[in-house]
């Protein structure tokens, strides 16, 4: 394998969003994640653009590059049309493909993200989906939400939509042979090979950690350390 | 001996007797309280002190030959140092004799002995027996007359004091000036006093011949009352202002000496050996011309003097500006006639700072310090290796960081001597803590030379070797390393160069050696490097140099000179060292390089890197 | 109510709100404060940078920004050893306003 | 503020909307929680504009969330929107309009991509033909479907049945728009208003009636952040957000806020919940919250539409208070009813929250 | 000496070389699209680094150049060439047959309401360099309150350095006159907070680092080094600004009672309808391009056409007058050269 930058310049995110910064801080200023997390988009475009390859790998084995909301907010106003936002994006796919994603509490979190999104997608077609929303895990969703699960044929008719229908309309049942057409795009797109390596990764932490899939995938999902959000610890 | 007055008593003793008994208590109480300021340990020393026969003699002679001969000042002028030792040691005299006559010739004074003495003339006539005084007539004349001329010598030295070579002098206080007149009016009042009287008590060459004169205008001796008056009036005032003057140096040096020779430091910014020395400035302004800051004129006022005549009037805003901005060049303190330690002093000032917080070093771990520098440590069993030559831990300072020239040509050198070596602080290590000590932070700074004792201690090395002067001085003074010798760079080279182990080529090269600060008052380092310089090339000497060498201006002592405000300094110190027009000037402090090398008009380099160009 | 999560205060530095009183205080004690450039000379010569982050240009901002805590944090390992007053090109004395801050401010970061 | 000086920037950035003929694609997060907002799309432009908006049952997720999750590689993505570019192609459309503004950005971003890397395009069909042996155009045009009600929002003024208009006072509503960040942010050119002040629902607000206020936070994300919100253990930066936005609104008192992304509703609805639950604040009056609403709920509400058939009983936040500025007749009663009135329960109230 | 010398623009760098090739024994002919002399300078107040009056150096240059023929209110509608000469036709009728043109065209002020994001334009309290001149020229700015504000920004680089709005050059004189505009307010506001948004401070000319150092040391002028993000506008119509301060890594926002957008140099239209009408390259920096950028900056890739001041790129007074003084010599050199 080549050089970590010569990689991560290899994708299409990075080649558009990194041309040369200057340092300005304008993405910094606006930056969602810069407000409350410990984090400075400016210096993650600064460690890319420095060709580092330590720095860089420290960077992808990091927490620092998870914290970004890819809201995008910073591609609008950087004055050398960078887009950190895209940088990050690549820096996260190479540290999926690498691993590194399991050295840093919220690179793990890749893998209930994984488990939950790409298993929607292939088994419903739909990203966020009712029966894996769970109020439990959403409490913030509501009483209205929990109402509405409780509800859901009910719900769903009143207000006219087709829930697991068949035919076009809202939350329609997506017939078995489009869910194939996604699971043929995810086989031959490198789809299910991510998965397969998120999932290979993660089960070698989660028994490095001492845990089964369930705990790890708990954890993950669940557990935030002290020192992520700028009021921890002060 | 006949006496005049069957009392023995004239109203116009009393001015004399009150100023006298007010002095008198008053030292004596300050005195006991002085003594009991004094930390216990230190005023047991000083009790011990005065019962030690070598220690009592010395300091039996350091009071004759320093209150009253005034030898410091005769080896800076001798014009000066007789000003000094004339009005001292003649009135010591003049006291000394008197109270011989009045114990000769009488007896049974009881309370009159307090001022008997002292106007004896009135009160007796001449008669056969005090006939037989007339060499004591002849002594108290004569050293009236010494006396006189170091009065006449005062008044001129008011007027040009470049005569006694002084540049600049104190500027009196009030009360300052009102002891001054009255001193200087005592001994013409004295001489006049006694001159109306002379043919009736008795007298010499002086007061006699006087006397002949007066009579020809005055007959009637009840006119030689006023006279009396007024001489008693004069020392009455003299005393009653004494404790309030500079001229409380004079009891106070008597108490100074005998504790600085019983080996007592500094403690209390304000109470005990401090106390002793501010009351022992006698306001010479010796520092004044001394301290380096003076090339400008708004910094007169913080020298050494005027702090000592702060701290006696407590003006606090003050003391802190005075000392804060001094460079603790330490020149004040080799030149004080009275030895105040002007630059302790002021670290002491420094000291009472109080600050909300401060540094603490508890958090570094020495060890991963250590493990950079542990080469003469076997790994397996933490042994020092044993080799016959030398193991050189260098520690270069923080400072020599910023003139690496001076690291590497050091580094250079060793290698070339054949010394095994190991360098402390390769990148980075631990102040030393002498800045911080300057600062009066000395908790701090004891913290920090406690870190670096466990580094060094654990590096198995046998000698440490400094580059900068300023960590020399406190690792001289504060660290405790058994076993370890401690050189400056200037030492090991001076010896390895008369050794010959680093052969040097001579060349005609003109070199003028500039004593650093830390290196020469501070710790007395002056002829190593000479040595060594003189092997290299021709080594010339600045106008003042040695104990008076002039401070770069550089210097981490002074906490609130602007960078600005050094230039002046540092531009004297070159003018100084540039008299005999040398071709480089060289010194031993980085601190000194750096700051020559910022105006210098010819090069400046450090000794090693002179040694190291020119040997092989 | 425990959702598990709570709002974070912002990290962001709300000038309107820095209390300057005691920087100004520091300003009348050393007003060459303001002359800093940032440069950062003085953080890379600073041997004290190592152990507890002390650079004298980060002091001086967070005095400004009202981050007085850090400012006592990264002071904690300074020797006072003068190497960032000899490097700073716009000659401000460093060593005194160290000692200065440590006057005015506190370490509680009250 | 300076209206002239916006109206000045908003002529910047004009597009031109195709009026007809449009293949719409759905919101994954949109279905889930606001399902009537896009019943009611369709039901509007369909039903009662009369236009061609044509539907697939085979289109899919765009794997937009999944691919800002960082879960699906760059591929995937582009090769899933090239299966419903394929779709459009196949149903004969040119016209693409998305519900979500997660996908809307998607396609943009995606599009802009292959326009700058030709060799990605070719690649990707090569991947779809492989995958699904399909083939597909790129749509002529692609819209978000606040682009449509912007476009359509002067014919729905003029069928309009209420304005935004405070019955009780006579005011003007106070109306916060919250646009989604990558509706312009990426792309100003692709939007309607640019990205600092973007048109397209401040020009429906203005159409009906109504006032839109600026504040200092208006650009300000919504906290989504996508991952940030999808895992627990990241939800604080999610809420932390929002309530930034809201303390910075709260000044100005805003009577409803309009958004136009699938997400922003949702956690601007559900994140006022959670404050008030554990901060015990509440931004709208009397202990209630503000109503964050979507375009098509807002343009039905105006146009007449039964509160409960546009499903904002779903909404967290309490609508009666707006419906009732607005005038707007609803049955208390109906509001948790199933079809025909069935009686299904009714959500738990809130500890804080002011719920009806 | 009857060859007739066209200088097109009236700013300091047309009347200067006016002056000069009056001294020569030119009689030029000044063409000024406004109707009076002087260009930007003329709109400013006082001029960095000694504060000298803009108004008494353009007096000198105008008075200087009285002698010559000057055409107010007059564009240049078309230019012919011919065989050796240029056609010039101006837009009140007159043409003027001719050899040699000096081009003084000079620069345009970055439009600082394309940088949506400041709000110029659309917040009250934001105002560009140029309006902070003409308030200090005239008093008169209802945007500007006369009893004190509490806080007021500069930013630096509105539309320099800046690849969005189409300039990534920089503008250079922008960082002094923030510099100088920041003193100038302090002196009038003495309590005032003044901040000033930069990226770098490019203080290159004789005696900026005194004014830059001043300006921290004297006046207390807090420099942030960050770019400006983004501004907004409070209840109170006061602006809230976002930054990054980049020194500490951290956003930083600042509410402001009065907001200076330092716009920059940006190529006049002019110049580009100019250079079109003769036919002259346009460099990559969108400035006219010279022969050569480092030996020959005031000549045109064309005999017979000069160039004087930022009609080439970005130029501070000093520089603009040095080449308005070097063309004029050019013009002399060639014109013997011709004979």
């Amino acid at each position: 394998m080549g050089k970590l930058y010569d990689e991560l310049l290899k994708d299409y995110r990075a080649k558009e969003g990194l041309k040369t910064c200057i340092n300005c801080g304008t993405c910094t200023a606006i930056c969602p994640a810069a407000e409350f997390y410990r984090y400075d988009p400016r210096k993650v475009m600064d460690i890319v653009q420095s060709r580092d390859e330590d720095e860089i790998e420290k960077l992808l084995k990091s927490d620092f590059i998870w914290y970004c909301g890819e809201c995008m907010s910073c591609v609008t106003r950087c004055p050398r049309r960078n887009g950190p936002g895209l940088v990050i994006m690549a820096l996260r796919n190479l540290s999926a493909r690498l691993g590194y994603f399991t050295c840093s509490e919220k690179g793990r979190q890749l893998y209930p993200l994984t488990r939950i999104l790409t298993g929607n997608i292939l088994n419903y077609g739909y990203c966020v989906y009712p029966d894996t929303f769970k109020w439990e895990d959403h409490k913030e969703s509501g009483p209205v939400w929990k109402w509405h699960l409780e509800h859901i044929e009910d719900t769903m008719a009143r207000v006219g939509a087709n829930f697991k229908g068949e035919g076009p309309g809202v939350l329609r049942k997506i017939p078995r042979e489009s869910l194939d057409e996604l699971k043929s795009i995810f086989d031959v797109t490198g789809g299910t090979e991510r998965i397969e390596t998120v999932e290979k990764f993660s089960r070698a932490k989660a028994g490095e950690m001492g845990m089964d899939m369930d705990d790890y995938f708990r954890e993950t999902f669940e557990h935030a350390s002290q020192g992520h959000l700028n009021s921890d610890g002060d | 001996m006949r006496e005049r007055f069957l009392t023995g008593y004239n109203d116009f003793v009393l001015p004399f007797v009150f100023g006298m008994l007010f002095v008198l208590t008053y030292c004596l109480i300050g005195m006991i309280r002085l003594i009991m300021q004094l930390p216990a340990k230190d005023r047991k020393r000083f009790f011990l002190s005065l019962i030690t026969p070598k220690i009592l003699f010395k300091d039996i002679k350091d009071i004759f030959l320093k209150c009253l001969i005034h030898v410091d000042l005769w080896k800076r002028n001798k014009l000066l140092g007789y000003m000094h030792s004339s009005i001292a040691f003649g009135w010591f005299m003049i006291i000394l004799v008197g109270h011989i006559e009045v114990f000769l010739y009488t007896s049974n004074l009881g309370i009159k002995a307090l001022y008997y003495p002292i106007f004896f003339r009135y009160f007796v006539a001449e008669t056969e027996s005090t006939m037989k005084g007339s060499l004591i007539f002849f002594l108290m004349d004569f050293f009236l007359l010494v006396i006189l001329s170091g009065i006449a010598l005062a008044i001129i030295k008011r007027v040009r004091s470049r005569f006694f070579g002084m540049r600049r002098t104190t500027n009196p206080s009030f009360l300052d000036l009102v002891g001054l007149y009255s001193l200087w009016a005592i001994f013409p009042l004295r001489l006049l006093a006694e001159s109306f009287t002379a043919d009736i008590s008795g007298g010499s060459f002086l007061t006699k011949s006087l006397n002949y004169v007066f009579t020809e205008f005055l007959s009637n001796h009840a006119n030689m009352l006023p006279a009396w008056w007024a001489y008693s009036c004069a020392l009455g005032i003299f005393f009653c202002v004494l404790p309030f003057t500079r001229y409380m140096h004079i009891p106070t040096e008597i108490l100074l000496i005998p504790l600085r020779n019983a080996g007592i430091r500094i403690v209390n910014a304000r109470k005990g050996l401090a106390k002793a020395q501010v009351y022992s400035c006698p306001s010479c302004g010796l520092c004044i011309d001394a301290c380096p800051m003076g090339v400008m004129k708004s910094n007169i006022k913080d020298t050494t003097v005027y702090l000592n005549r702060q701290i006696r009037r407590n003006n606090e805003a003050r003391i802190e500006e005075i000392s804060d901005k001094c460079l603790l060049c330490a020149k004040c303190t080799a030149i004080c006639p009275v030895g105040v330690e002007g630059d302790k002093l002021r670290i002491a000032q420094r000291s009472m700072r109080r600050y909300n917080f401060g540094p603490d070093y508890s958090n570094i771990d020495t060890s991963v310090l250590s493990e950079q520098c542990n080469k003469f440590v076997t790994n397996q069993n933490k042994n020092v290796s044993l080799t016959d030559s030398k193991r050189v831990l260098y520690f270069s300072g923080c400072m020599t960081a910023l003139t690496p020239a001076i690291r590497k040509a050091t580094e250079s050198l060793l290698g070339k001597a054949g010394i095994e070596y190991e360098i402390m602080d390769r990148d980075g290590g631990i102040c030393c803590g002498r800045p911080m000590f300057m600062a009066g932070r000395f908790d701090q700074a004891e913290q920090m030379v406690r870190k670096n004792t466990e580094i060094i201690l654990g590096s198995g090395a046998d000698t440490l070797l400094l580059s900068c002067p300023i960590c020399y001085k406190i690792f001289r003074e504060q660290y405790e390393l058994p076993g370890i010798t401690i050189i400056h760079h200037t030492e090991l080279f001076g010896d390895l160069v008369s050794s010959g182990r680093l052969k040097v080529r001579k060349d005609d090269t003109k070199y003028v050696f500039h004593d650093p600060c830390e290196l020469g008052r501070g710790c007395g380092i002056y002829e190593q490097p000479r040595q060594a310089l003189s092997a290299a090339g021709d080594l010339v000497e600045a106008a003042k140099n040695r104990k008076e060498s002039i401070c770069c201006g550089g210097s981490l002592g002074s906490l609130t000179l602007s960078f600005e405000k050094r230039k002046a300094m540092t531009e004297n110190a070159l003018t100084n060292l540039t008299a005999a027009s040398p071709d480089t000037i060289v010194t031993a402090c980085p601190l000194c390089l750096n700051t020559f090398g910022r105006y210098a008009d010819r090069p400046v380099e450090d000794i090693a890197q002179v040694l190291d160009r020119k040997t092989n | 109510m425990d959702f598990g999560f709570k709002i974070s205060p912002s990290s962001a530095i709300n000038l309107d709100n820095v209390d300057t009183v005691k920087f100004e205080q520091l300003h009348d004690m050393e007003p060459d404060v303001y002359k800093c450039m940032a440069c950062g000379s003085c953080t890379s010569t600073c041997p004290a940078n190592r152990f507890s982050g002390m650079s004298m240009r980060k002091v001086i901002l967070a005095l400004q920004r009202g981050k007085e805590k850090d400012v006592v944090s990264m002071m904690r390992n300074c020797m006072l050893c003068g190497k960032c007053t000899m490097v700073c090109p716009r000659g401000i004395n460093t060593r005194h306003l160290i000692l200065s801050i440590c006057r005015i401010y506190r370490e509680d970061g009250k | 503020m300076i209206y002239q000086g916006k109206q000045k920037i908003w002529a910047d950035y004009q597009k031109e909307i195709p009026d007809d003929h449009w293949f719409y694609v759905r919101s994954c997060i949109r279905q889930n929680f606001f399902p009537g907002a896009e019943k009611m799309f369709l039901e509007i432009c369909r039903g009662l504009l009369k236009k061609d908006f044509y539907e697939t049952e085979h289109h899919t997720t765009c794997g937009g969330i999944a691919y800002h999750c960082d879960t699906i590689p760059q591929e995937t993505v582009m090769t899933i929107v090239a299966r419903q570019f394929a779709l459009m192609t196949e149903a004969g459309y040119e016209n693409y309009v998305a519900s979500c503004i997660t996908s809307f950005g998607n396609y943009i971003e995606i599009l802009e991509t292959w326009k700058e890397f030709p060799e990605l395009e070719a690649k990707i069909r090569e991947l779809l033909w492989k995958a699904c042996k399909r083939e597909f155009n790129k749509p002529k045009y692609v819209a978000h479907a606040s682009d449509l009600i912007y476009k359509y929002r002067n014919e729905i003024a003029a069928r309009a049945k209420f304005r935004l208009v405070n019955r009780h006072t006579g005011e003007p509503l106070r109306a916060v728009e919250h646009i989604g960040c990558h509706y312009a942010k990426m792309f100003p050119s692709r939007s309607i208003g640019g990205a600092e002040y973007p048109y397209v629902l401040s020009g429906m607000i203005e159409a009906w009636g109504g006032n839109v206020i600026d504040y200092p936070e208006r650009r300000h994300c919504c906290g989504y952040g996508f991952r940030q919100y999808h895992v627990k253990a990241n939800r604080g930066y999610s809420i932390s957000n929002t309530y930034k936005k809201f303390e910075s609104m709260e000044p100005y008192h805003p009577d409803f806020i309009l958004t136009n992304c699938p997400g922003c509703p949702y956690f601007m609805d559900r994140w006022q919940y959670v404050i008030a639950e554990t901060e015990g604040k509440t931004y709208g009056e009397n202990g209630y919250g503000i109503p964050v609403l979507t375009y098509e709920e807002l343009a039905s509400l105006v146009l007449g539409y039964d509160p409960w058939d546009i499903g904002l009983q779903l909404h967290q936040v309490a609508v009666e208070p707006l419906l009732d500025k607005l005038g707007i007749e609803y049955d208390p009663s109906a509001k948790y009813k199933g079809l025909n009135r069935k009686d299904i329960m009714r959500p738990e109230l809130p500890g804080v929250l002011r719920c009806c | 000496m009857k060859e007739n010398i066209v200088i097109i623009g009236g700013g300091i760098a047309g009347l200067e070389a006016a002056g000069q090739l009056l001294g020569l024994g030119y009689k030029p002919i000044i063409i000024e699209k406004s109707d009076r002399l002087g260009g930007h300078v003329a709109d400013w107040n006082c001029l960095f680094p000694d504060m000298t009056p803009a108004k008494d150096v353009v007096g000198r240059l105008i008075a200087g150049a009285t002698e010559a023929n000057i055409f107010l209110n007059t564009e240049i509608s078309f230019v012919n060439k011919l065989k050796d000469s240029y056609n010039i036709m101006l837009s009140n009728g007159i043409s003027i047959i001719t050899k040699i043109i000096l081009v003084t065209t000079g620069f345009s002020v970055f439009d600082a309401s394309k940088k949506e994001e400041y709000g110029y334009g659309v917040y009250d309290q934001v105002i560009t360099n140029r309006d902070l001149e003409h308030w200090f020229n005239t008093g008169n700015d209802r945007r500007i309150d006369d009893c004190g504000m509490n806080a007021v920004g500069f930013v630096h680089c509105v539309g320099s350095r800046d690849e969005k709005a189409k300039n990534p050059q920089c503008s250079k004189v922008c960082c002094i006159t923030a510099v100088k505009q920041a003193i100038e307010l302090k002196q009038k506001f003495p309590e005032t907070m003044v901040y000033c948004f930069y990226m770098d401070l490019r203080m290159f000319g004789k005696k900026y680092e005194d004014f830059y150092i001043g300006a921290q040391r004297d006046y207390g002028i807090r420099f942030i080094r960050g770019r400006v993000s983004e501004v907004s506008e409070n209840i109170d119509g006061r602006v809230i600004v976002k930054a990054e301060d980049t020194l500490s890594g951290k956003p930083v926002k600042v509410t402001l009672d009065l907001l200076v957008l330092m716009a920059g140099m940006v190529c006049n239209p002019d110049s580009t309808k100019v250079a079109n009408m003769i036919s002259l390259p346009i460099d990559s920096d969108g400035f006219l391009k010279s022969r050569d950028n480092v030996a020959d900056i005031i000549d045109s890739p064309k005999d017979g056409i000069f160039y004087a001041g930022a009609c080439t790129g970005p130029k501070t007074v000093p520089e603009t007058l040095a080449e308005a003084r070097a063309a004029a010599l050019k013009i002399h050199l060639y014109n013997k050269t011709m004979q």
